[in-house]
């Protein structure tokens, strides 16, 4: 047991927080928000090329560095401390991390490369409605063994619109609890992809149109489970991700509030001198030191599992209730430090010319993201008290 | 105590009921439900022609004395005014500042001249009116007054110099009252002067302020010299006409803005109906909650306006500003809840955001303009609790 | 419309603050919640003889003053303000609201005087779990026309082991259906009473046990709706009555706990000074106020349920979700003031020697009994967006 | 980064555990469980030969050197130490402030005489210690000492009176390590020292405080020229051996008492599957927060056990009693809520509550020894986010 960055992590997350402290300016962060694209490909390549964030956790025969979730999880809370613009959760937590679990040796081979030199993924899989696993996956595949056929409507699709491969998920059209993941390139016809111009500008989200998409049978990923649990792991690591980008937000909005409250005088005073302030930054301060333990808890549970081969190992066996408290618990504590920051900042909070706005809709998009904290507590309550409902959900 | 109205009160309900119906159409069609708070700035010139369409119906200023070509309306009949008037989907009034605020202190504290330069332009919607109180570096320290007021012996007036800020519908208005320090040697509350000053004259500059919701409903104003063409009061007596501007503002066009907040619940169950959040454990408390909110801020408003043998009157008034916002808030955040997933995009590009994503944005304004929360409940606990001051640095 | 106290009931308010602040100080409230009987006696014959407060509200032709719900509710909240003990609340918001409901004239003038003449009553009707209207209710009866058979077990009895007279609900054990109240003498054979000590130790609890008790066929009450909305509305007049004994509570713990923090120093200063105490206090001052006007308007409700044939007038349907709003409403204000306050006072708060503990228990107790706040919002949910699990509850 | 414990640390547990298995029987059967917070002042007698049974397997003082009769274990092992004991329901340690402050402080400021005097009794659970910090006019504001040290000539020793204040165990031990003020012309933090004193002897008197449970685990201790064994330090040091002392109380044993907040969330978890309040949506999601809670809470110390190297085991620590009293405190509410109506009815009268009960009760306290919330909130915004201090009086 030492639950702390090794010195190795250290050097990794002073190296993040230079590099995007450099690159990833409020100028450069709202220049990327106001394109269609959503961010500077010039950025992305610098990431790639000089960081190699986008092969981070990437096993290294297949052109990546072998790191561990934890380092990933760095990576992701640096970024989200500067709400750097980037398909890099997409790529790596959503695409990259389906291929590692349900591709075969083949597939891996056949794609994780590709994303190694900077081509772009994500994942479809939502069709709807307000669940966030499995459950909401709507469009379907027909086929067999040499070829299948994809159709159906993706929403909230991360970077979907730009994105060089996708990663689909579909049911059986003919026998709805077989779920599959499909790799394939963007370009595949059938594939209509529209942007939508969302509320937080610091990621971008699309609708997908899948119109008799046909594709090889080695695009079906080999070790996706049909019961869908493959998904719903894709989707815990992805929570995992997501949740440490808020855990950096969390604490980026927290000191740049303090900072300013320490320069605003009202009344004779800083604004910071008043024990109102300094409370509701305290109480963001607990909030962002508890994210911070449940973020990195829920990586080395990853790393684990990751390690191992599935579902071995006492921690391994943590993974979907590691993920749900992450993603309650940052969810929760990176909106009540943006919402709680903004009243700190009092009239200049809600003005465009101030970052605080930015962290507040990102704060909400990514509470609402992969399922809000009342969807994950609820996931954790069945598992201590059964399902509601006696049983009928 | 006494709650229904009685059977005279009900009639005048029907009349200005019938009124609305018959003159909120044709051209005014487009402006119902528009122009409230977080879109002030929409339709301008359709709202200024709906003002002088009220004043010919003698709609405005009806709590003024008829002297002054109000309609000395009871306060009953002015609670049934506001609340129809907003059932109607009234918009928002762009002479609210003038016959609200500026008129009521002209008529308290002018000369005989004065009411009858500015009066009747308010009653007639032809004049209308923006207030010059908050300034950059005060905030919520509103006796913090940096601008200046010189009495310029060439001009025989009195020269406005300063920045103002905060100020709502200062591009559409003729005349701004502005506070500002007649004595450069006095500090905070003494040494102020009430200023009624044109805002057509090259003196004057209004910026706008773009805020989180992409729009602009507040604005800077710039004085360089500006001619004053009247002071209200004496030089001195400006933070004591002020405070009495300030009181007028909580009164019964507060029951008006509840039936603006029952729009907006309702358009939140109507939604919460439609797309299955009604059956969200979580959204039924909170939307139960958010009109067991409303309801009560009714009731409290009318315990406020029906004075004070219940000894209560000033307690009831100190929170209300505190409770509106607080809800108001909760609103916002409740209206995302419902909207789920989809809250996140936006009806078009680049920023084009729905009324309930307004709402959610722009209701974070709500605890900081007016006196942020941390003020509301400063006043609320040294004077109406008797606990001590803050200390001042 | 005119929503404050007339002066005669600004009397009753001063008089009945004036008897309690001598008749129920502190030391009075201890000596009687340490015994079984829960009060003494002669404070309630004062409160009989001296003060008519338990038939204020009982119409005149039996024995009764004929005030309004008003009236009692005002006295309801001084007795919360002073937490006094007497089976006040039990005799006059049960059992004598229950005989206004659906006793017949015979059945009032046989047992309303008796009431008057000092003797104390209750209701029992629930049979356990955690519902509290009248499917509550599992106590059962047998027979019809000239004789009954009770039987079945009471919890929760408010004062159940010291009431000369009970109320009870049950339903015909032919059919589940039909819901009956029967009142009776409490020695009537047949009825084990057993007092329960309870957490609160301020208002007494009792289980009764009803072995075939047989009554007279004019036990039954004959105006009770066999559908049980007779007992709901006679919970729902309850509530109200509850709601205001919670106000005051609200207002008293506030008050006291504000005055501790002006004496008590740390720091080098009154800790009323402290921001983080003021705006405790004001938070609680908010919900204070807003209490208030819950509750009166309840009370305004009520009156008018109450003085015309039940269910007339547009004011008198509200009724349901009145009750549910102030019971909701001020629950939840109470147990805020009263857990902030202990916090306020510090150490002393959590002794028993301060009163502190006994308005915390209070709040909790009071909080409970009728239903809780999430109980309340839950009833009012299903008004507004249908019943939850749509409709199979 | 690294959450697992090795193979040895593993071996470790089952070696404890075993120990504990074997020996937390027989006439210690009936103190499992018992004697921890809320319950501190029962089963002294068992609980003091539990002690000695403990030194003799060589299970006190386990972080202690081996020098002084410690086991020196590691932070690993002492966190299975805590753990295992508080898993198999070891009562509350009388010994605890001998072993975990008393001794800790002996052994890093005492003479090598005071060690040889001291340190066996605490070793061998023969001599129990309790703590003189607090005083009634003090409260959170620790140094505003007003009990004083004199030096008798006569007697050759320092001299104690004054008072103390919120001592437990005080009646059970057999002596206090007290802080008291050696230069009468001293202010604050200066002029203080810090004395070891044995409570039998006539100038000291213990006088219990009742609680709002009826209990009474805390004290007053005064003192009347009550003889002081030794001095530890020098007279002045009193306030850098205090503050070194409040060091050691945040260690290896919050894990501990961790594992006793588990049992507690154990039983409310069972009770809600056992009386149908998991079925409550409210009630699901308060149950699985508390469970996020504890779970962070826990890894939480684990970052503050494994150092510095991440650059915030200040900040993690700094947060930790406000966010266990606050988690704690909201349990004791949870617990009510699952009890429902329930909760109410006692054990027995007077006042015997339930273990939730008292849990619900007793943890009011939590949020104020030890330092209120609003003082943790401070010390969290000045030292941990360096904002102003307080002004004071």
């Amino acid at each position: 047991m030492d639950f702390k960055f090794t010195e190795e992590q250290v050097m990794i997350r002073d190296a993040a927080d230079a590099f995007l402290l450099a690159e990833a300016d409020s100028a450069a962060v709202r220049t990327a928000m106001a394109s269609e694209l959503g961010y500077d490909p010039a950025f992305w390549r610098a990431l790639c090329d000089q960081m190699y964030w986008h092969v981070a956790h990437i096993p290294e025969q297949y052109g990546g560095l072998g790191l561990g979730y934890v380092e990933l999880c760095i990576v992701m809370q640096a970024m989200g401390k500067r709400l750097a613009c980037a398909p890099f959760f997409s790529t790596v937590a959503l695409a990259a991390n389906g291929l590692l679990l349900a591709g075969n040796e083949a597939q891996r081979e056949q794609w994780l490369p590709r994303i190694a030199e900077g081509q772009t993924a994500t994942l479809a899989f939502h069709g709807g409605g307000r669940a966030w696993d499995a459950t909401a996956v709507s469009g379907e595949f027909t086929g067999s063994g040499d070829t299948y056929t994809l159709n159906g409507d993706y929403c909230y699709v991360v970077d979907g619109h730009s994105a060089d491969l996708l990663l689909i998920a579909a049911r059986n059209s003919q026998d709805q609890h077989e779920l599959a993941l499909f790799m394939l390139d963007a370009d595949t016809a059938g594939i209509e992809r529209q942007w939508q111009a969302t509320m937080d500008q610091t990621r971008k989200q699309a609708s997908l149109s899948l119109s008799n998409v046909t594709v090889a049978g080695n695009a079906r990923l080999a070790g996706c489970q049909a019961d869908g649990s493959t998904l719903d792991t894709l989707l815990d690591l992805a929570c995992i991700a997501l949740a440490a980008e808020q855990c950096g937000g969390t604490d980026a909005i927290l000191r740049q509030a303090v900072a300013y409250t320490q320069e605003r005088e009202q009344f004779g005073r800083t604004i910071a001198s008043f024990q109102a302030i300094k409370h509701k930054a305290a109480d963001i301060a607990l909030k962002s030191e508890v994210a911070m333990s449940a973020v990195f808890y829920a990586a080395c549970v990853a790393d684990e599992y990751l390690a191992g081969s599935a579902g071995d190992g006492e921690l391994a066996a943590q993974l979907p209730e590691a993920a749900a408290m992450a993603k309650a618990y940052c969810s929760d504590a990176y909106f009540f430090a943006a919402g709680n920051a903004m009243q700190m900042y009092g009239g200049v909070g809600f003005t465009w010319e101030y970052d605080a706005h930015l962290y507040f809709k990102r704060a909400k998009s990514s509470e609402v993201l992969l399922g809000n904290g009342a969807w994950h507590r609820e996931r954790i309550a069945t598992g201590l008290l059964g399902p509601a409902n006696g049983g009928e959900t | 105590m006494k709650l229904s109205f009685d059977t005279a009160d009900e009639q005048f309900r029907t009349e200005i009921a019938g009124w609305l119906a018959n003159n909120l159409s044709g051209e005014f069609e487009t402006i119902r439900f528009r122009g409230g708070p977080g879109d002030e700035h929409m339709f301008g010139e359709e709202r200024k022609r709906w003002e002088q369409q009220m004043a010919q119906g003698g709609w405005t200023c009806v709590g003024w004395p008829e002297e002054y070509g109000g309609r000395g309306l009871s306060i009953e009949q002015q609670v049934i005014f506001h609340e129809e008037y907003a059932r109607a989907g009234g918009p928002g009034r762009v002479g609210h500042i003038g016959e609200g605020l500026a008129g009521p202190t002209i008529i308290e504290f002018g000369t005989a001249e004065q009411k009858q330069k500015y009066l009747p332009g308010i009653r007639n919607g032809t004049e209308l009116w923006c207030q010059g109180y908050s300034e950059p570096s005060a905030g919520s320290d509103l006796a913090n007054v940096k601008t200046k007021a010189e009495y310029d012996q060439g001009r025989q007036a009195w020269c406005i110099s300063g920045q103002k800020v905060w100020t709502s519908l200062a591009h559409e208005s003729d005349w701004c009252f502005v506070i500002a320090r007649t004595d450069p040697q006095s500090q905070r509350h003494h040494g102020l002067g009430f200023f009624l000053v044109n805002m057509h004259q090259p003196g004057v500059e209004v910026r706008p302020i773009t805020q989180l919701t992409g729009t602009s409903e507040f604005n800077e104003v710039f004085f360089d010299q500006a001619l004053a063409e009247d002071i209200l009061g004496e030089p001195g007596e400006g933070w004591k006409i002020g405070m009495a501007l300030l009181g007028f503002e909580r009164g019964v066009s507060t029951l008006g803005q509840q039936m603006a907040f029952q729009n907006e619940l309702d358009e939140i169950i109507a939604l919460a109906r439609r797309n299955g959040a009604a059956q969200e454990p979580d959204i039924r408390q909170r939307i139960s909650e958010a009109h067991i909110g409303l309801r009560l801020m009714r009731y409290n408003a009318m315990r406020m306006l029906s004075g004070p043998a219940d000894g209560s009157l000033d307690s009831a008034a100190l929170v209300y500003k505190l409770h509106w916002a607080s809800w108001h808030r909760s609103l916002g955040k409740l209206a995302m809840d419902v909207l789920g997933s989809e809250g996140e995009l936006l009806m078009e590009p680049p920023y084009e955001l729905s009324r309930l994503q307004s709402l959610f944005l722009f209701t974070r304004s709500d605890t900081i303009y007016g006196g942020t929360n941390q003020v509301q409940r400063n006043i609320i606990a040294e004077r109406g609790l008797g606990m001590p001051k803050e200390p001042r640095g």
